[in-house]
């Protein structure tokens, strides 16, 4: 169980990272950890099939299309960059004391992490639940998938109407 | 719900609601278009962190799985349609500064 | 239960009727005119129907069981069979005079729409005996008069009709306020229902504050007074429907029906309003004697005009209540007969600054005779109708110990025959100023005459109405005291 | 036979795709038309008998989904309001290839908004109320103008925001109760002891619920996605997108999953109440036409969430129909204004003026639209806001009562002064030569027009065949 704890502060840690790194492309880099950490974490809970998901999806996919666009659009100058550097730190510094009061919070209403005392055992197959349970969430799926693609097709292939 | 799974689930909801934290902060002070997804993003890891260890603490490891898989897929869409109006909006400003865009009014 | 349709034909004709004039309006104009006409007397002839039944002491009810007190019910009394019957037949004596008056204007589809339309909202307000459909009535009666005032589309004129639709929409909201009160103290809408729990009890002053809030938005008493001036913007034909015949008079109406004929009011509201209706009696009056615009002086004239009628009313013996529902008739026609003359004025000079009229007298000597007769009505002058109603209302006040308010009035009453004449010489007597205009249209005048001529029948004729008038308060008080 | 509200939407757009999509375009608009129809056509005039019946769609797609009264009348309102939006869409959409896309996205979220009125699991009405707002952010860019990616951006945040809660609310509720459906949810909240956790989990997805539907301190993006989107999509939006997803789901889980709770009425009428007054007084204030009316939704958002605050069958039962009477009218007044914009090209009110005139039919439907929304009677809203206040009043809310019934004259306020500054008045020499609307905007306008008024001239014949089904 301590090896979770661990693992899961060190998840905290890679978000808080995506969140305060300076550039765009290492926040997108971060993100992707964050995933993989959270993966090992779901992989730990009996949560293997989700695992996999998020590990390909998340953080494959994701970072893949965050990268992209963090490489479309900078066309900023150095000076540009530093002085952005510093108004981000400025507003940023305030995180770490934050997440530092929450954890004091959470310790004073007694909810720190312990170990648990048992851990009980998986349930039925996620096969079973997806097909047969949850036929209407896969309906759901196409659906998004369908509007997702529609709005691909809308918000990149079509050029911008002119102003 | 018994005592022991509330206990179970205790020992990870801190980290829930870590997560949730640093998420909400970012979306509030960045001036980043695409900083503000990573926001929604890291939202969606501790809500997804959340669902596994419900199902873990209750058993219930399959539906949550189902549930999270579902939940991966409209993140991915969803994702995918923001970081395309993103894109608009750089054609039109050729900036992601919030600060930019103000000319709606809440 | 076969008399049912009597009441539905009373409510319905003109309101389903109101429908299809716009569409008669595509096929011809005076099938539109003559059809409009048609459905207001049909309403009357209806009403007057209804009035051996009621002389004989009965009346007439209809009702549908619907959930949450929400009864539609319509209920025939005198009160309500003589407030049909008076603004019925002055609807229909306004609709005849708009066909000359408004054939020159645009939006003729809409205006006859509106009128009939209200005069079956108004129809719906008096014989309904549910509190929900009085309200529901009441607030197509202020939709109707919106539409009304705001006839002529310039921003001026839509301005003062959204006022006037926002302060009778505001005191109707309130009033809303207080029928829920009476709901929650006595679990129905149902007026005969909330006669018999309330038999004992008097109503809580909350609701009595609130209800009267929007009776005196309605009727254009002291504090919500100004809309009805600024109303003055609107064809003539519609300030005499709205400011003399009908709309003010649905405050008063709703007044004796909810005040004198279903609750017990607390002894305070017997002082207090009184004294707000001599108020407004005696600054509306203050107003008219030096007011400039024509209609406006009649409005404001109205406005303390109906100060009497809240003051007899109020007062709350037999005699001054037969007073203030016989002033409702008496002040009724002949503030009629005053704005349709206005209107003849207006229309044939286009002016109406009363400083810049003058001579009149001679190239309109029949609508001079006839604004005569209305303002001497208005005035009190014996035989005219207006005085038996006034000397009613203050020989019911007098004799119940209310010397000092009486006084008050008394002094509200000189005051009218002040600025009436004050009226009459500026417009008709004196030298001429403008060109000299004539009546133009017959059916105008004939219309005005009329109503100078019932006037004065009424004051010779009294003891007819008077007999109706007082079975009506038989039915009403003779059960609450 | 309820799968089908989803399936028939889903596969019409793969069969409108598969083909050359040329060939497809003219049929497309007549196809989400047909759709459209039949289901306001099915929705009115049968019963949940025949939607529930499973023999119609046979075993193979068995989902687990409900039909009551309260779906029966959203999917009634739903069919209308995309009924309305397509042939909106039909006249001012003018790209064919845009309008095409345009009809695919409709037939999507018809398909999404179906299944979130007819599920019965709270994670399925997650997946489809995303469905649903996925389609519409893609709607309200769909002209890739600048103020709409804005409002769409903004939108997506708080959308996500909304969603993160909302699925946080679900994690907790599965870890309550064991399951995600509704009956089991339900069951097992009332059988348990109120604890933190439970509190935890129900404030959390009324919160979300609240952005969603754009109640008073939640509202930020709702008067920009209104406004910026195209005049098609603000009818579809304002009139049935946002109430289904926060509101219609507002009223399924407090009104029918959720036991009675006190402090949770409370918040319900204190955020309605804030809603009502506050967005009345900001509607006042505005000049853009679509704005005015978005802050006018948020009020009138505010008296459903007051009649479902106070708790009883009544208060529930006025609050559906103010849901529906809202979708009509407001629908119907967005139609009124996509006409005014289409014919003069502004939505700014001070640029406007004396248009009754030269546009009859959109100014007199525009009267009916807003008179049923300040609660005059004989239109259909007076009726939905009298049982609110009515009920309010029995609970025992006699100050939150007595605040939604004065409110409603701030809202005829700025609706006269919408009318006054609009259609009345002298018409302005430029826009002598407005002509009225076409018959794809009339068509719409006049339909929504007869039925507010006929839901409230009939309201007898609505009472005795609607509430008493209700209170079954």
């Amino acid at each position: 169980m301590t090896i979770d704890i661990i693992i899961l502060i060190i998840l905290t840690l890679a978000a808080l990272w995506t969140v305060m790194t300076n550039t765009l492309l290492f926040a997108a880099i971060g993100l992707a950890l964050t995933s993989a950490v959270l993966t090992i974490v779901m992989f730990r809970l009996n949560s293997p099939l989700a695992a996999v998901f998020e590990l390909s999806v998340c953080a494959g996919l994701i970072s893949v299309v965050f990268i992209s666009v963090t490489t479309m659009t900078q066309p900023q100058s150095h000076q540009e960059v530093a002085q952005h550097n510093r108004d981000r730190l400025g507003r940023f510094k305030f995180l770490p004391l934050i997440i530092i009061l929450v954890v004091l919070t959470l310790v004073i209403l007694n909810l720190k992490p312990t170990p648990p005392l048992t851990i009980p055992e998986a349930g039925e197959d996620v096969r079973n639940i997806i097909w047969n349970q949850r036929p209407f969430d896969l309906i759901g799926q196409v659906l998004i998938l369908l509007a997702g693609v529609f709005g691909v097709v809308i918000l990149f292939k079509e050029k911008p109407k002119d102003e | 719900m018994n005592s022991e799974a509330l206990q179970l689930f205790w020992s990870f909801g801190p980290f829930v609601i870590l997560l949730s934290v640093i998420g909400i902060y970012c979306i509030l002070v960045t001036y980043n278009l695409i900083r503000a997804l990573i926001g929604v993003e890291i939202l969606i890891k501790a809500v997804t962190l959340l669902i596994i260890v419900v199902g873990h603490v209750t058993g219930h490891t399959a539906l949550a799985q189902a549930l999270v898989i579902t939940l991966i897929v409209i993140e991915v869409v969803v994702i995918a349609v923001a970081v395309g109006i993103v894109l608009g909006l750089h054609h039109h400003h050729d900036s992601l500064d919030i600060r930019k865009l103000r000319n709606l009014k809440g | 239960m076969n008399y049912a349709f009597i009441l539905f034909g009373i409510v319905f004709i003109p309101i389903a009727g109101s429908l299809l004039l716009p569409v008669a309006g595509r096929i011809s104009s005076r099938l539109r005119n003559l059809l409009a006409l048609f459905f207001v007397l049909c309403s009357f002839a209806f009403s007057l129907t209804l009035i051996p039944l009621i002389l004989s002491g009965g009346t007439l009810t209809f009702s549908k069981e619907l959930a949450l007190g929400f009864n539609f019910v319509l209920v025939a009394d005198g009160l309500a069979v003589f407030m049909a019957c008076v603004s019925s037949f002055i609807s229909a004596i306004i609709v005849l005079y708009s066909f000359d008056y408004i054939s020159h204007y645009e939006n003729q589809n809409e205006y006859y729409f509106m009128m009939v339309l209200f005069l079956g909202s108004m129809m719906g307000l008096v014989l309904s005996g549910n509190l929900i459909f009085l309200y529901f009535f009441w607030e197509m009666t202020a939709l109707a008069s919106w539409r009304l005032i705001g006839f002529f589309r310039e921003k001026t004129h839509v301005l003062k009709a959204d006022k006037a639709f926002l302060v009778t929409i505001f005191g109707a909201l309130a009033m809303l306020i207080g029928f829920i009160t009476i709901y929650s103290q006595t679990g129905s809408f149902d007026l005969a229902i909330i006669k018999e729990s309330l038999k004992t009890i008097p109503v809580t002053n909350l609701a009595v504050l609130l209800i009267l809030a929007g009776i005196f938005s309605k009727s254009a008493t002291l504090p919500f007074h100004t809309w009805l001036p600024d109303a003055g913007v609107a064809p003539s034909p519609v300030t005499a429907m709205l400011h003399a015949a009908i709309l003010v008079k649905i405050g008063t109406y709703v007044f004796a029906r909810l005040f004198l004929a279903t609750f017990t009011l607390d002894a305070l509201w017997h002082t207090v309003i009184p004294i707000i209706a001599a108020a407004s009696a005696l600054v509306a009056a203050g107003a008219a004697l030096i007011e400039k615009d024509l209609k406006r002086i009649i409005a404001y004239s109205t406005i303390s005009q109906i100060g009497f009628i809240f003051f007899g009313l109020a007062v709350g013996n037999q005699a001054a209540i037969a007073g203030g529902l016989l002033y409702i008739l008496m002040h009724g026609l002949a503030k009629a007969g005053l704005f349709l003359c206005a209107g003849i004025i207006e229309q044939n000079t286009g002016i109406r600054d009363i400083t810049k009229m003058g001579g009149l007298f001679r190239t309109m000597p029949v609508t001079a005779v006839a604004f005569l007769g209305c303002a001497f009505s208005v005035m009190g002058i014996p035989p005219f109708g207006g005085f038996f109603s006034k000397y009613l209302v203050f020989s019911g006040a007098i004799s119940n110990g209310r010397i000092a308010i009486s006084l008050v009035f008394l002094v509200g009453a000189f005051m009218t025959i002040l600025y009436l004449l004050r009226l009459f010489n500026l417009v008709f007597m004196g030298e001429p100023q403008t060109s000299q205009a004539k009546e133009k249209s017959r059916m105008m005048v004939a219309c005005v005459m009329l109503l100078a001529i019932l006037s004065l029948a009424g004051g010779i004729l009294v003891n007819y109405p008077v007999r109706f008038i007082q079975t009506a308060i038989q039915g009403m008080v003779g059960m609450v005291n | 036979m309820t799968s089908l509200l989803i399936l028939i939407p889903l596969f019409s757009v793969m069969v409108l795709n598969l083909p050359s999509r040329t060939m497809m375009r003219r049929f497309a608009f007549w196809l989400s038309l047909i759709l459209a129809a039949s289901q306001v056509c099915l929705a009115a005039f049968f019963g949940t008998d025949l939607w529930n019946n499973a023999n119609i769609s046979g075993s193979f797609f068995q989902f687990n989904l409900a039909v009551d009264n309260l779906s029966r009348v959203m999917l009634f309102s739903i069919g209308i309001v995309v009924l309305a939006a397509i042939l909106a869409g039909r006249e001012l959409i003018k790209d064919e290839n845009r309008q095409f896309n345009f009809t695919n996205l409709m037939l999507l979220i018809l398909a999404g908004m179906n299944g979130v009125v007819t599920t019965v699991d709270v994670f399925s009405l997650y997946v489809f109320m995303e469905i649903t707002a996925v389609a519409s952010f893609v709607l309200i860019s769909l002209q890739k103008d600048r103020d709409a990616l804005e409002a769409s951006f903004k939108y997506i945040i708080f959308s996500a925001l909304a969603s993160v809660m909302m699925l946080a609310a679900i994690a907790l509720l599965l870890m309550v109760s064991g399951e995600t459906g509704f009956p089991g949810i339900s069951h097992a909240l009332s059988n348990l002891p109120t604890s933190r956790l439970t509190l935890l989990a129900v404030s959390i997805f009324i919160c979300g619920l609240f952005i969603k539907g754009g109640a008073m301190p939640f509202h930020g993006w709702l008067p920009d996605a209104y406004s910026a989107a195209p005049a098609p999509v603000s009818i579809l939006l304002a009139g049935i997108v946002t109430k289904t997803l926060g509101i219609y789901t507002l009223i399924r889980i407090v009104g029918f999953v959720l036991s009675p709770n006190y402090a949770l009425n409370n918040i319900l009428l204190l955020v309605g109440t804030i809603s009502i007054v506050a967005g009345a007084l900001a509607a006042l204030g505005q000049k853009d036409l679509k704005r005015m009316l978005s802050y006018s939704s948020i009020s009138q958002v505010g008296y459903i969430i007051i009649g479902l605050g106070c708790g009883t069958p009544l208060g529930i039962f006025g609050a559906i129909f103010h849901l529906f009477n809202h979708s009509i009218f407001k629908s119907l007044l967005f139609t009124n204004s996509a006409a005014v914009e289409s014919r003069t090209n502004t939505r700014n009110m001070e640029e406007l003026g004396g248009l009754a005139e030269r546009m009859p039919c959109t100014g007199t439907t525009s009267i009916i639209g807003f008179l049923s929304a300040a609660g005059i009677p004989p239109l259909s809203g007076f009726w939905s806001k009298i049982i609110i206040v009515v009920a309010l009043w029995q609970a025992g809310f006699h100050a939150y009562s007595a605040i939604a019934v004065m409110a409603g004259a701030i809202t005829l306020a700025y609706f006269l002064s919408m009318q006054r500054r609009v259609f009345f008045g002298k018409i302005k020499e430029e826009l002598k030569s407005t002509k009225e609307a076409n018959f794809n905007l009339l068509l719409p306008a006049l339909l929504l027009a007869a039925i507010t008024v006929g839901a409230g001239i009939l309201f007898p014949f609505v009472h005795d065949t609607f509430i008493t089904s209700f209170f079954k």
